[in-house]
């Protein structure tokens, strides 16, 4: 149930990276073949994730995961066009990934808006062009969220950052494999993606680079990827990763229907719990996420006593988290500290059935009920 | 991330619940990551007949209550008094290091509970920093 | 014959690495379970890496490479200690992962000095110490030559490092696994390491940051590998990392005499053929590094004919490169450019027979004869 | 990285060699990666009766030698005056974007062998920028 964190890569992915680890095919000492059939795999792998983003192979490059593509794609453009003005815009409820990133590059001089969001954590196309200055090289706002699940609107805010002539990035870490993207109808110059999210292997990502975008490398070194990104290529991760790709897109319809009705199966039996509430958008959601927030107990007491049950969970409370800091997404919704510590987000893979749902409402309900007997906020 | 004797506290907690005619009551917030705790006691010749806490808080936070009430039963107020969250923490075999400071919940929601009582008999408050007592541990 | 450039990961590690992939372990419905076999897995391979070098295990930071983790040195420290100065030492002959990430940190602002190396392509630790100035932030000078072999005097320049307390940055990514390293006996600060370069995973690598040093992170996001490398951990490949390289220290010794002497014997049968000369250190070179050049002849060409014969190579030809630069390393060197065309290195591995390096003999000795029958240059 | 037909005349180079008397000679270098090429030319009646090279490059500079060699073979030396590095590639099925300027050396090879051969024969050498040529391709 924490699917959004990772996922098990497929095991007929996991059998089809080996032999491209230990390098046995046909004749093992004809090693020109042997680069020969890498190449060719990575060629094939390209088109794979290229065609599930509506993108050409040759604007795909392979990084080591979705932090990687992140860091990149801001500090590559960052410094790239630093000539030509200092500021990014971003939004409040992006993952760390970007967020800290930003922070970094104020750091170093740029200057970077943080735009709020609604109360189900959306972005407001308007905001992002009544941000935008002469000064504005990159907007970077995510396709959807990994903590509430909201979709936001990017195909506008790329038409709004077009429109200016600045360039659009957006982390669909969270949202590629699981809801269709077409980059050119999405207007998006930049494209973060990472392999373990799609049931490909851990270590793997993606960055999608329109035409005419240009970027400084974040890994200097060898020509690998045309130049752009350094470093020995992970043939077998970029095998999975796009085998993994290739079959998510495939089953994605099928999969998108199953799972939002468990999804509101889910929904519907934990909001049944008096003094529970759904975080982030009713319907522009991801199909597979359900945050709920419970009053008067504390999330990071729920994952554990879920996790007793065979159960994995997240929570955007500050007592999870080493730094003490509760969810910035649930905080920028609008939630107040107290609340945002009660929250729980259960997040469906491909192999949840339904008794796997009925099986954790009916942990929660019971957790709840003992949590909010020891609360002292509890009323009486 | 927590060791078994501190699971055993958060799954089965001692001494969970309110009192309803308590001789002291003590609440506390922490500010670090804003949780709560609140502490019941029962006091019958200077000593600690019974007590109950309330806890909103992470697993460190309802195992500390859970050890730090039964540290304190049957033990004489003052005591009660010079039970550090130190203390609590080695009781429970350690803690992460990020979650010690939950444990100072306790020590502050007992020192918050005794001189509630000590007040209710008309008795002076107790300093917080008293001279006599190992030094804490955050 | 080209192991420096990658190796296939051993069997036994690729079959570790498959259970972390799929997820199976024991009880899969048990999350929790899972998350501690994940974590405590981590904790050994960091184990096994911190053995192979002398470090502790708190000392390791995992990546996605080689290619990463010479990135992050130089930028991390260059960006925490900026404040202090704003001077790197290098060397002319490191690989490009420093080079080009060097040539970028100048653009930023930073002053870069490239020290020159001897014939045999030696950093002379007097030459660094003479480079240092008050602004100096951070020495930069590799383990061993991924082209020539060459094996640095680390521990002296680590020395003179620390005497003018300047950092040191070593890259060894030829070198771990291959000969033996001790990060305190040579004064190393951050050092440089690539999995699969000792038969473990590609896209894996680690940087060991010694005490008290600061850098600021290349990837940031998530809290991972406390705080200083954010990105979902790649837990197959760290495993295999660990796995690949406790096993290559444990066989260190015993490979050394055996590749040392294949190396000798293929060294001599090709500098049997007339006007051919070694590249790098007569002495002090990685054990399984041949570097030779043979006049008249031109390397690309030499490539291609020995691939035919199932031998994969490399050469510091401009023919062979996109960019038509001829080695770096070996004009560093100072041989001339037409020299520098006709080289050819090959690199030994574990698997490599006596058979294997005479039928390479004699297929060099036919391809060399000829490539001179058809060249302009041979005297008649 | 190279198709066959380059393979194959990179490994069964055509009319590599020298020629001892040769009517005309030509070698060029390549300022780009500091390659070498030698063309041996032997006229007969305006016609290119034998054609040599040497080369001392990568399998493209090789197998557009012997590419080259192999289309300039009984043309008149007008006719091979004419050939394109672009007629070379095209012969060759091809070649890696990178590797295009390799066959441009056999080209000027070829001018070099012919101007060569012209004033050996007391007739004016050739301006390379001829009209009537296709253009270059770099
Ligand atoms: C929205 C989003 N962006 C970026 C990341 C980082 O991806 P990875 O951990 O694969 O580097 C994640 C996953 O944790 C994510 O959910
Ligand atoms: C000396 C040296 N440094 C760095 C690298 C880069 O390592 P990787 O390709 O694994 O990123 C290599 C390998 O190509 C190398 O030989
Ligand atoms: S009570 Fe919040 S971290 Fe323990
Ligand atoms: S001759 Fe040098 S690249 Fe072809």
């Amino acid at each position: 149930m924490d699917h959004a964190a990772t996922t098990a890569t497929r095991p007929e992915v996991a059998a089809a990276m080996v032999p491209y680890m230990t390098g046995h095919f046909g004749n093992p000492s004809s090693l020109y073949d042997l680069a020969r059939v890498s190449r060719e795999a990575v060629a094939a792998a390209r088109e794979q994730v290229a065609a599930a983003i509506g993108a050409e192979p040759k604007q795909i490059y392979f990084t080591s995961g979705g932090t990687e593509s992140d860091n990149w794609a801001l500090k590559g453009v960052a410094f790239a066009r630093k000539a030509k003005g200092n500021h990014i815009i971003t939004s409040a409820v992006e993952h760390h990934a970007i967020s800290h990133t930003c922070v970094w590059l104020e750091k170093q001089g740029f200057s970077v808006t943080y735009l709020p969001v609604d109360r189900y954590g959306m972005v407001d196309p308007a905001a992002v062009e009544a941000a935008i200055t002469p000064e504005t090289i990159l907007v970077s706002v995510m396709m959807a969220n990994n903590e509430i699940g909201t979709i936001m609107p990017v195909a506008e805010i790329g038409a709004v950052a077009r429109k200016h002539g600045v360039l659009f990035h957006t982390d669909a870490v969270q949202a590629v494999g699981h809801i269709p993207i077409d980059v050119r109808a999405q207007n998006i110059d930049l494209l973060s993606l990472s392999g373990h999210k799609f049931r490909g292997p851990k270590g793997t990502g993606a960055l999608y680079i329109g035409p005419g975008v240009r970027l400084d490398p974040l890994m200097h070194g060898g020509a690998q990827e045309r130049g752009r990104r350094a470093g020995t290529e992970n043939v077998p991760g970029i095998v999975g990763m796009g085998m993994a790709l290739e079959l998510a897109t495939a089953e994605m319809e099928e999969n998108t229907r199953r799972i939002t009705a468990l999804r509101d199966r889910l929904t519907a039996g934990l909001l049944s719990i008096p003094e529970t509430y759904l975080n982030g958008h009713p319907e522009r959601r991801l199909p597979n996420n359900v945050n709920v927030v419970f009053a008067y107990i504390e999330g990071e007491s729920i994952l554990l006593m879920l996790n007793r049950r065979g159960i994995a969970a997240s929570t955007g409370s500050a007592c999870s988290t080493t730094s003490l800091e509760p969810s910035h997404v649930l905080m920028a919704c609008g939630l107040p500290h107290e609340v945002v510590h009660g929250s729980l987000r259960l997040t469906l893979g491909e192999q949840t059935t339904e008794a796997d749902v009925d099986y954790v409402i009916s942990a929660v309900m019971e957790i709840v009920q003992r949590l909010r007997d020891m609360s002292p906020l509890t009323p009486a | 991330m927590y060791n078994e004797t501190v699971m055993d506290h958060f799954e089965h907690p001692r001494n969970q619940g309110a009192i309803e005619d308590a001789d002291g009551e003590g609440e506390v917030g922490n500010a670090q990551c804003g949780d709560i705790m609140k502490i019941y006691l029962k006091v019958e010749d200077d000593t600690i007949a019974d007590v109950r806490f309330q806890t909103f808080g992470c697993g460190a936070a309802i195992a500390s209550s859970s050890m730090a009430t039964e540290l304190i039963r049957g033990k004489t107020v003052e005591e009660a008094w010079d039970l550090t969250n130190k203390a609590v923490v080695e009781a429970l075999a350690g803690l992460p290091p990020q979650k010690v400071h939950c444990s100072l919940l306790a020590e502050e929601a007992i020192h918050a509970a005794i001189n509630d009582y000590r007040v209710k008999q008309g008795l002076e408050p107790w300093e917080e920093t008293g001279g006599h007592r190992e030094g804490h541990e955050h």
